[in-house]
Order: structure tokens, then C-alpha cells, then sequence
């Protein structure tokens, strides 16, 4: 045992316990913190995978903006402090064969998975590989994300708007 | 394979542990000294450009001990807690504030030998790990369950979001400069010439930004002592309240430290071909450059009013943005053609 | 009726004002005994160029201050018929010869004079001779025309102050009451800005249960001294828009600024 | 869009910027203010009615602690009250004495009014400018009445002493320096890109609005409106000068700002040209009599303070005290417009618009 897998054991352990403490924690935005966790767990693993820039990019854009937004638009709103879901034990059933399902796949899908060769060069120009590739490779899936981004930006502008012209007839 | 890399690959063991915690605390000492007379050098700047003599009793003529003091006191002071805030969060905003202040000096490179790590996208990581300080404001505002907090919270929130963009965009010009991320790369490319000459606008754009991020007058809104009297830690006493202003004062360091490496040469000599860069001037140079970048800091704020809240978004997104855009676009014609 | 027209003739004949003024009075005196016989004005013996006294032989033993000390003058109307246009400038060097010798039958009249008989003129044409209880102009007060109105019409009066295109007196300088043990004053002190002359407007209210109307409507700026007068003073304004304790919050008891008021702690 | 919670907010009382014991009850939408209720009587002292047992000389030291930064003014609305039903001639010296102290404290209360306006939005180094300026004043007032704050220097009939020797001259003195630090606080303010966009275009109100709700001095004149009493109703000696009445056009806070600047540039003329005037001595005193008495009857008088139109009304009935007295109190009057101005305002608004309408709240609770 070497510091990685102790670093790995908590990392991922601390990604968990925010999990479930998003799922089970009663105030909105206590459940928001713990997602941080989550998030910043998260990451962490990334650096451990030597993807430096994507674990950046994951603290930058989930545990700064996302989850700003989601603060603002919570402490913004009206909404109720506590919300309580009636428990449904058919739900429960599905959900927890769901999960069985789900760690079953995922665990023949990493025992079978074979490793073709160990990179060990990855955390080199991280960012410089990442950059090749998107802008080398897979260009047009890049450019087609990117269309899909902006049609979206401009989509919800419009839908905004509508709103606002609706409240402006209304009063 | 630097000796910190190695370190980080070891196994586990006290040893190793022991020599982190040393690293560490080795930092935290800097730093904290570095605040300390930093508040120490604000306070005087103020007073003598406001007519004032500023601390003069603790320690001698020059009040060197008081910072100190200060500190001292507010370790001593009863900590108060609202009755209505939430308590699990009332007690980690002030930490969840505290410690990305700290993480972000990791990856500067104060001169050549003495920096920590030195890790390929620098200079993104400090943007990602400052934007988190953010989170712990709004949590502080929101815990405090006082009104002007919460306003302080959620102005500190949208003003960091607002800002973040414009300061990333305007070192975008740095980085295709450099092609690297790398924060030490970016120094040695300025081994010539400092990119404050090449990227003069990119350099306003990114003092602006982060003075933005760092809530200082004209951006001080957050804590905006006439209109929320202290905006979001108006709760908070004694070492908490000592915690969120530490980190204020961190993040002067730090963001101050990087305009120095991005803009201004780091621990090159700001004279080119003078051939003055020997391994103890870097440090000295560093040093007058990261001074002369605070004091610039120190200036603004003793020199401005305060911006009104949607003003400052309006600058951020309608003036700040475009421009940063704009100066990626120009820095790329220009890097395709002379260089 | 010939008062009237004469009065109407212009404006410069100012020998009008006194007689005119007079006359109504006199009339309205008579009329105004019979039906309300309410705290008679006693207020006016201070004014030299007020004759109700004289009409008044069945005063009541008033506890107003100015009773005390105060001469009846003012008895003889100003019979004020050679006098020269309104000199433009008379300081105080003439007011200290007036007071100084309020006995003098033959008085000056004052520079404001006209204008307190255009007033009247337009006052009267408006709403009747029964508007006003009393005119005078105010000599102690730098001249100043004043105008006593009756609590029903002095809304009316008001309105018309306000927006009558030769008055237009459309800024409130003060707005205040007091006790005068025998009843309630009101007094405004108004400025006209497109005419560039003051006015004094007074209105006298019953005691035990003072009520007005509130000039809120007329002008904005009567609000909160309207407020301060019923926090002190117990003046009730009708139609406030937020009539509150505005100084010392509703819990107070009494109004302090009466002169019955006891205080909680006679020490202080 | 998204539905935003109201919220209730309480300014004050004690606030940094309500200047003194003042409490707005605002009802904020995110941040723009629906609804502002101000609440005030934190400081009411009962001026009006302790006067009602005091002998007019014995008043004048309340007066000075009504508007407490421009206690010369206050001083001044009570003695003239009396004078003019007393119909006192005062000599001339003592006249030319009470200007200079009065115009000094209009300097002074402007400057305190710049300094914590600016400290509003959020400068801190003009607040410390305009003190330094603002001690020299009250350090030449204090040579003239022994008093910083509450002055205490006015009699019925006159003033209590003559000014010390070799105290003319450091007036002279601080005329031009005044001058000088008005051309710096117009460089480092009035030239500022932030200041300008917190002050323009906030808080405008018309004219007739002004008028409608007796707004008076500074605030009044930002409209528009030529008016000023030193110049249209005039009183003591100020005929004798020749002073502009600053006006602004648009009724904003700049408007305001301007204005008040002006003024203190206009008072610095009055200044020099009482030096001009003045008889080398005189008597500081007019015969009066040894107890004063005001005449029976009442009297409303009004002069021009730094924040308006002060007034003060006696109603006597020849005691040695006021049978009443009422103190039409400026920041009273002017304070009646900011809930209308607030509503629908940005909360970054409320300091400017509450700072610029420059009150003092041992005025407005009297």
C-alpha cells in the first residue's frame, strides 16, 4: 500500500459520503455543500489519473459556476425549506435492483477490461494532448458541441424573454 | 523529476508526513507573515495618503507589532454565534473561505528554485481554486441568516462569476503567447521582454478583474461598509471573522504574486539584456515587483469610490468581456504574423 | 356691496383695504356669535390692524397669554386714507415704531397691505365674506399677511391659497400647532414662488377634541409636521394619509407639547 | 423568470451611513426597494418645549444642539426671531461678525457633508481631506466662541465677544487655502468616472415635486429653483453682498453635489468681501434690555441654514419665555421626500439618495 491508494481509498470514500449526504441531508442547501464534496472528490481522483486539466476544468466549472448557480437560483426562489418524499417500498425495490444492475455491469466491465499498455507519460502536456485531440481528432464532434452549446444559449435567451413579454401582459 | 514529485511518490510513512507538515507550515509562516505586514503596510499607505499617521504605538515608531496584536486579540475574542444561523455551516464558511486561499499559492513560483508545485496548468488551477472561496462566502452569508449578509453573499457570488470570465479571458493572450499553462514556462518566455509591454491591455483587464475578485474598493460591494455594513461576515467575530479577513489578504499575496509572474517577468530582471539575473537577485526582483503591484493595490483603494452593483456587472459583462475577446483575437494576429 | 367694488377697482387703492376689511368683519362677527359661539378670536388683540376686540364687548375671561399684557389696540380702525404706495424696502426701522407705540391712532399701514387686500378680494369672490374670521397683517412677523380661516372653511381657503392662479402659493414653508389653553392653532406659513410673496395662514380649533383637516392633498410636504403636530399636540388630522406618532411612538401617553401636559417623572 | 422573494430589511438605527439614530424600514425585492418607511425620533429631545420655561438667552445653547454642524445658523434663526419682534437694530460690526461665523459654518457643514457623502459611496480619503479643512474652521470658531461644536455664541442683540486679536487675519488666510483644496476635491471627485456614475441621474426629482413636498436649500436648488433667502428674503447684512445663488438643472445627486460645492465657494466670496466692508471695530452688542422680553404676539422667521430654510416661531405673551417656540427644522422637511425617492430603487441607490439629501438627525427630531 503506497500513499496513492490510501490517497485514492479516502478520495473516493469523501465522494461518496457526499453522495449520500446530498441524498439524505434535509436543507437545500446543506444538500448543495455536500455535492461540492462530491465534486471536489471527484477531481481529486481526476489528478490522481494524471488529468490534470480535466480535474481543473471539473472544479472550475461544477464546484465554482454550477454550483453557484444552483445557489443563486435556490436563495433566490421561493421554495420550501424541508421537503419530505413519502416512501414508496415498490420504488425502493426497483431503485435497489437498479443499483445491483448497475454495480454488476460495472464491475464484469473493469474485471474484464485489459489494459492494452500502462501509460505513464499521461501527466506530460496534459493539456497539450487534450488540445491535439479535440482540435485534430474529433473536430467536428468538437464543432457539433459546440453548435449544440449555442443553439441551447440562444434557446433559453428566447425562452426567457417569452416569459417576460407573458408577465408584462399579465400585469 | 523534481524532489517534490518524488516525495509525492513515496510511500507512506511519518517521515514523509512529518516533512509535509513542515512544507506546509514552512508556507503558512510566509504567508502569514506576508499578511501580517501587508495589513501593516495598507494601514500606514492609507494613513499617509489620508493624512493620518496610521498604527504607531505597537512596536515601535512603525507599529510592527500590530498586526499582531490584532491577530491576537481576535484569537482571544469570544465567538459569537447567532442564534438563528446554521451552525454545521456558520462554522465551515469561514474554513471552506480560508483554505483554497491557501491551496492557490501552491503553484506559484516565487524564483526559480523556490516555488512548490510545478504542475502543467498552473495557471488554471488558481482560477478553478480561488472561484471555490466563493462558495464559502455565499455559504457565510447565507448561514448568518441576517439580511445584509446574505445580500453580501449573493453580490460576492455574482461578482466573482462575473469577474472570473473576464480575468481567464485576458490572460488567454499569455497563454497562446507561451503555449503553456505551466506558470514557470510562462515566466522564462518573459525572460526579454515582460508581457505587460505586449499585452498591455490584457494586463489592465486582469488588474481590474482581480481586484474585482478580490473585493477591494471600487469592487469592495460584497462588504460594502456603508450599505451592508459588512456585508456577508457582519456575524462573525473573533477568529472567524480573523479567518475570512486573512484570506482577503491571502488572496492580495497571491493574486499580486501572479501579476508579477504573468505580467511582469516574475524573477527576471525588468531591465532585458542587463544580464542581472543571478540566483539571489531573482528573489529581489520578485520582490520589488510583487511590492510594487500591492502598492498599486493599496493606491486604487485609497483613491476610489465604490461601484454601484448592477454598474459593476454592466463593466464586467458589456465593457471587461468584450474587450478581453477582443485582445484574444488581436493577440492571435499578431502571434501568427511577428512571432 | 360698494366695499367690494371699490376693492375690485384696482389694486392701488389701498385706502380700500382697511375700510373694507373692516366692514366685513364687523359682519362677520355679528353673523358668526349667533351660531357657533365657539371660543371667540381673541388671538386678533395682537394685531394692531385687527378691530375685532372692539366689536367683541363680551369677552370671556381668556387665559391667552397675550390677554395679560396686552394694550387694546387697534381699537380706532386704521383710517389710513393719504398714504403712499407700499415703500419697498421697510425694515424693521418701521415695525419698532409702530409697536413701540400701538396707542397711535393714525398708523402706518403696513407695505403688505395691498397685497393682504388682493387676498381678501380674491378670497371673498371665491368663497363669500364668511371664509376667513380674520386678516391683519402681522407687523412683529416682518409684515407678514395673515390670514385666520374657520375649521370648516379652512380647507377651503387652503385650496384656494394653493391653486388660485393669482395666489398660487404652492410651498409650504412651516406647518405647526399650539395651545392656547382656550383652544388650538394651527398655523402655516406659506410661499408662492411665481409670485414671490409669503402668507401666514392661521385656523383656530376647539380643545377637548381637536380635529382639521389635513392639507396633505394640497401640498406634500405637510405630512410628517402634521404628524408632529398631532404627536405633541393631539391634533387630529382628518384624512392623513399615515397619521402617526411620529416622534415618540404610539405608545406615549399625553401629548407633551400642551400646556396640561404632566410629565411621567417630574424630575427630569 | 424567476420569482424573487420579498424581504424586509431594517436600516438602521444604528447603521454606518443613516448618520446618527435614524431606521428605514425597507421592503427590498432582490435588490431593488419596493417600499421605505423611515422611522425617526431616536434623538427627539424636546427642544420646543424645555424652551417653553427658559428665558430666550438660556434657549440659544439648545439651538446649537439642533443641527449640530451648523450650530451658528441655529444660533442666528433664534436671536433674529427675537430682534424682529423686539425690533433690535444691531450695529453693523456685530452683524459683519455673525456673517463670518455663519459663513464659516456653512463652509464647515458643507465639508462634513462632502466628507461622509463621499465615505457613502464608498471613498475614504476625501472624508479625511474634508476634515482637515473642516478643523481649521472649527479651530478659527473656537478662537471666536470657545466652543468646537455648540456654539453658544449669539445674544439677542448681538454676539457674546469680539473676535481675538489677529483672528481676521487667519480668516484671510484660510480663504485662498480653502480655494485651493476646492480645486483638489474637484480633481480627485468631481472628475471621478465612479462618482459621477453613482451620482448622475440618481435620485432626480422636479421641480414641482421639490416644492410640493418644502424640500429647501441644496436640495431644492438642484432643480432648478433660484432660492435662496440670504438672496431673495434677504436678512442681517447679506444685501450688502455679492454672491451667486448656485442652481443645478436636472435635480440629481450630482445636481445636489454641485450645488453644495458651489455654496462653499460662494461663502468664501462672502468671506472676503465682509473683510472688505467691515469697520476695523465696533460694538459687539445692541442696547437691549437686561432681561428680554419679546413683545405679545407671534413671529415667523426664516433664514437660510446649510440644509434650508431654518425658521423659528414665538408666539410670546411678553414673558422672558416663549409662551411657544417651533423650530421649522430643514432636515425635517427635506427628509419627507426619501420614501418616494426610494421606491423602486436599487439598494445600492438607498446610501447615495439617503447621503445626498444631506440631513442631521438632531434636526430632524428637534
Amino acid at each position: 500500500m503506497n500513499g496513492e491508494v490510501l490517497v485514492f481509498l479516502i478520495l473516493a470514500s469523501l465522494a461518496v459520503i457526499g453522495g449520500l449526504l446530498m441524498l439524505n441531508l434535509k436543507k437545500v442547501v446543506h444538500m448543495l455543500l455536500s455535492l461540492v464534496l462530491t465534486f471536489l472528490s471527484i477531481a481529486g481522483l481526476f489528478i490522481m489519473l494524471s488529468a490534470e486539466f480535466v480535474a481543473v476544468v471539473q472544479v472550475l466549472i461544477y464546484s465554482g459556476a454550477v454550483t453557484i448557480m444552483m445557489i443563486f437560483g435556490i436563495m433566490l426562489t421561493r421554495h420550501q425549506d424541508e421537503q419530505r418524499v413519502q416512501k414508496n417500498r415498490v420504488r425502493t425495490w426497483v431503485v435497489l435492483i437498479g443499483i445491483l444492475v448497475f454495480f454488476y455491469t460495472m464491475y464484469e466491465a473493469i474485471t474484464r477490461f485489459v489494459s492494452v499498455e500502462q501509460a505513464s507519460e499521461l501527466h506530460i502536456e496534459n493539456t497539450k494532448q487534450i488540445g491535439m485531440a479535440l482540435y485534430a481528432k474529433y473536430v467536428i464532434p468538437f464543432e457539433l458541441t459546440s453548435v449544440l452549446l449555442l443553439v441551447a444559449l440562444i434557446g433559453a435567451i428566447v425562452l426567457a424573454k417569452r416569459e417576460e413579454e407573458e408577465e408584462v401582459k399579465q400585469e | 523529476m523534481s524532489w517534490i514529485d518524488q516525495l509525492l511518490q513515496s510511500p507512506p510513512g511519518w517521515s514523509n508526513f512529518l516533512t509535509f507538515m513542515a512544507l506546509g507550515s514552512m508556507m503558512l509562516t510566509i504567508t502569514l507573515g506576508f499578511v501580517t505586514y501587508a495589513i501593516l503596510a495598507e494601514r500606514k499607505i492609507m494613513g499617509a495618503m489620508q493624512l493620518r499617521h496610521g498604527p504607531n504605538q505597537v512596536g515601535g515608531r512603525f507599529g510592527l507589532l500590530q498586526t499582531v496584536a490584532d491577530i491576537l486579540k481576535l484569537l482571544l475574542k469570544e465567538d459569537i454565534r447567532p442564534a438563528h444561523a446554521d451552525r454545521a455551516l456558520f462554522i465551515i464558511a469561514p474554513i471552506l473561505t480560508y483554505v483554497p486561499a491557501f491551496l492557490v499559492i501552491a503553484v506559484l513560483p516565487f524564483t526559480e528554485a523556490f516555488h512548490f508545485a510545478d504542475i502543467g496548468i498552473g495557471l488554471l488551477y488558481y482560477i478553478a481554486i480561488s472561484g471555490l472561496s466563493t462558495i464559502g462566502i455565499v455559504t457565510a452569508g447565507w448561514a448568518s441568516n441576517n439580511k445584509y449578509a446574505l445580500m453580501g453573499g449573493m453580490r460576492a457570488a455574482a461578482q466573482m462569476i462575473s469577474y472570473e470570465i473576464p480575468l481567464v479571458m485576458s490572460v488567454v493572450g499569455i497563454i497562446l503567447f507561451t503555449g503553456s499553462l505551466n506558470l514557470i514556462d510562462i515566466v522564462n518566455a518573459q525572460e526579454s521582454l515582460a508581457f505587460i509591454f505586449l499585452q498591455p491591455i490584457a494586463f489592465l483587464i486582469f488588474f481590474i478583474a482581480g481586484t474585482a475578485e478580490l473585493n477591494r474598493t471600487p469592487f469592495d460591494l460584497p462588504e460594502a461598509e456603508s450599505e451592508l455594513v459588512a456585508g456577508y461576515h457582519v456575524e462573525y467575530s473573533g477568529f472567524r471573522f480573523a479567518f475570512f479577513m486573512l484570506s482577503e489578504y491571502v488572496y492580495l499575496f497571491a493574486i499580486s504574486a501572479l501579476i508579477t509572474i504573468l505580467f511582469l517577468g516574475g524573477w527576471h530582471d525588468p531591465i532585458p539584456y542587463l544580464e542581472l539575473d543571478g540566483p539571489g537577485l531573482g528573489a529581489i526582483w520578485f520582490s520589488l515587483k510583487f511590492i510594487g503591484v500591492v502598492f498599486l493595490f493599496i493606491w486604487v483603494r485609497v483613491s476610489f469610490p465604490r461601484l454601484r452593483a448592477d454598474q459593476l456587472m454592466e463593466f464586467g459583462w458589456k465593457v471587461l468581456l468584450p474587450v478581453a475577446l477582443a485582445n484574444i483575437f488581436v493577440s492571435a494576429v499578431i502571434k501568427e504574423f511577428f512571432f | 356691496m360698494t366695499d367690494k367694488d371699490k376693492s375690485q377697482e384696482t389694486d392701488s387703492v389701498h385706502k380700500d383695504g382697511g375700510d373694507h376689511s373692516e366692514s366685513e368683519r364687523q359682519q362677520r362677527d355679528h353673523e358668526a356669535d349667533k351660531p357657533s359661539s365657539g371660543p371667540p378670536d381673541k388671538q386678533d388683540s395682537q394685531n394692531e390692524n385687527a378691530a375685532t376686540d372692539s366689536e367683541n364687548p363680551n369677552k370671556p375671561q381668556t387665559p391667552h397669554p397675550t390677554e395679560e399684557t396686552n394694550p387694546k389696540k387697534a381699537t380706532e380702525k386704521p383710517v389710513s386714507s393719504e398714504k403712499s404706495p407700499p415703500d419697498d424696502k421697510p425694515k424693521r426701522k418701521s415695525s419698532p415704531s409702530s409697536k413701540s407705540a400701538p396707542e397711535k391712532t393714525e398708523e402706518e399701514p403696513s407695505y403688505n397691505q395691498p397685497l393682504l387686500d388682493q387676498y381678501l378680494s380674491i378670497i371673498e369672490k371665491d368663497l363669500g365674506s364668511m371664509a376667513l374670521e380674520a386678516a391683519y397683517i402681522n407687523r412683529l412677523s416682518k409684515h407678514v399677511p395673515t390670514l385666520v380661516a374657520h375649521d370648516h372653511t379652512y380647507f377651503q381657503v387652503a385650496k384656494l391659497l394653493r391653486y388660485h392662479p393669482a395666489l398660487s402659493f404652492n410651498y409650504l414653508s412651516e406647518l405647526h400647532g399650539t395651545d392656547l389653553k382656550t383652544h388650538m392653532e394651527v398655523y402655516l406659513h406659506l410661499h408662492s414662488f411665481e409670485h414671490h410673496h409669503s402668507l401666514a395662514l392661521k385656523v383656530k380649533i376647539e380643545r377637548d377634541n381637536p380635529e382639521l383637516e389635513t392639507v396633505t392633498s394640497l401640498w406634500e410636504g405637510a405630512n410628517w409636521p402634521e404628524c408632529e403636530a398631532y404627536d405633541l399636540l393631539g391634533i387630529h388630522f382628518i384624512n392623513h394619509p399615515n397619521l402617526k406618532r411620529i416622534f415618540l411612538g404610539e405608545e406615549w401617553e399625553g401629548y407633551p407639547l400642551r400646556k396640561d401636559y404632566e410629565a411621567y417623572d417630574e424630575e427630569v | 423568470m424567476l420569482r424573487t422573494e420579498e424581504m424586509l430589511l431594517n436600516v438602521g438605527p444604528q447603521h454606518p451611513s443613516t448618520h446618527g439614530v435614524f431606521r428605514l424600514v425597507i421592503k427590498i425585492d432582490g435588490e431593488i426597494i419596493k417600499e421605505a418607511t423611515p422611522v425617526i425620533g431616536y434623538l427627539h429631545r424636546g427642544t420646543e418645549k424645555l424652551a417653553e420655561d427658559l428665558t430666550y438667552t438660556q434657549i440659544i445653547p439648545y439651538t446649537d444642539r439642533m443641527d449640530y454642524l451648523a450650530a451658528m445658523t441655529n444660533n442666528y434663526v433664534l436671536c433674529h426671531a427675537v430682534e424682529t419682534m423686539m425690533g433690535v437694530e444691531l450695529p453693523d460690526y456685530a452683524e459683519y461678525l455673525r456673517v463670518l461665523a455663519m459663513e464659516l459654518g456653512r463652509i464647515a457643514s458643507h465639508l462634513v457633508w462632502f466628507g461622509t457623502y463621499l465615505l457613502d459611496i464608498g471613498a475614504v480619503s476625501p472624508f479625511l481631506y474634508a476634515f482637515r479643512e473642516r478643523e481649521r474652521i472649527i479651530n478659527l470658531l473656537n478662537e471666536l466662541s470657545g466652543g468646537r461644536l455648540t456654539f453658544n455664541y449669539m445674544r439677542v442683540g448681538g454676539v457674546k465677544w469680539d473676535a481675538p486679536g489677529g483672528w481676521f487675519d487667519r480668516v484671510q488666510e484660510f480663504v485662498p487655502y480653502m480655494r485651493e483644496q476646492l480645486a483638489g476635491y474637484h480633481d480627485l471627485v468631481g472628475g471621478n468616472e465612479i462618482f459621477l456614475s453613482r451620482v448622475k441621474g440618481v435620485g432626480v426629482y422636479s421641480q414641482e415635486t421639490a416644492l410640493q413636498y418644502s424640500l429647501s436649500g441644496a436640495n431644492l436648488r438642484c432643480t432648478g429653483v433660484d432660492w435662496d433667502l440670504r438672496k431673495h428674503e434677504p436678512y442681517s447684512l447679506y444685501e450688502r453682498f455679492d454672491f451667486k445663488v448656485i442652481t443645478g438643472e436636472t435635480g440629481d445627486a450630482w445636481d445636489r453635489f454641485k450645488c453644495r460645492m458651489g455654496e462653499i465657494e460662494e461663502s468664501l466670496k462672502i468671506i472676503e468681501q465682509t473683510f472688505d466692508q467691515m469697520p476695523a471695530e465696533g460694538k459687539t452688542m445692541a442696547k437691549v434690555p437686561r432681561m428680554i422680553k419679546a413683545p405679545p404676539g407671534e413671529a415667523y422667521v426664516r433664514i437660510e441654514s446649510p440644509r434650508g430654510e431654518i425658521g423659528c416661531y414665538i408666539n410670546s405673551d411678553g414673558k422672558k419665555e416663549p409662551y411657544r417656540m417651533k423650530f421649522r427644522r430643514p432636515s425635517f422637511y427635506n427628509l419627507q421626500i426619501l420614501p418616494k425617492l426610494l421606491e423602486g430603487e436599487n439598494m445600492a441607490n438607498l446610501i447615495t439618495i439617503l447621503g445626498g439629501v444631506d440631513i442631521v438627525l438632531g434636526e430632524v427630531d428637534g
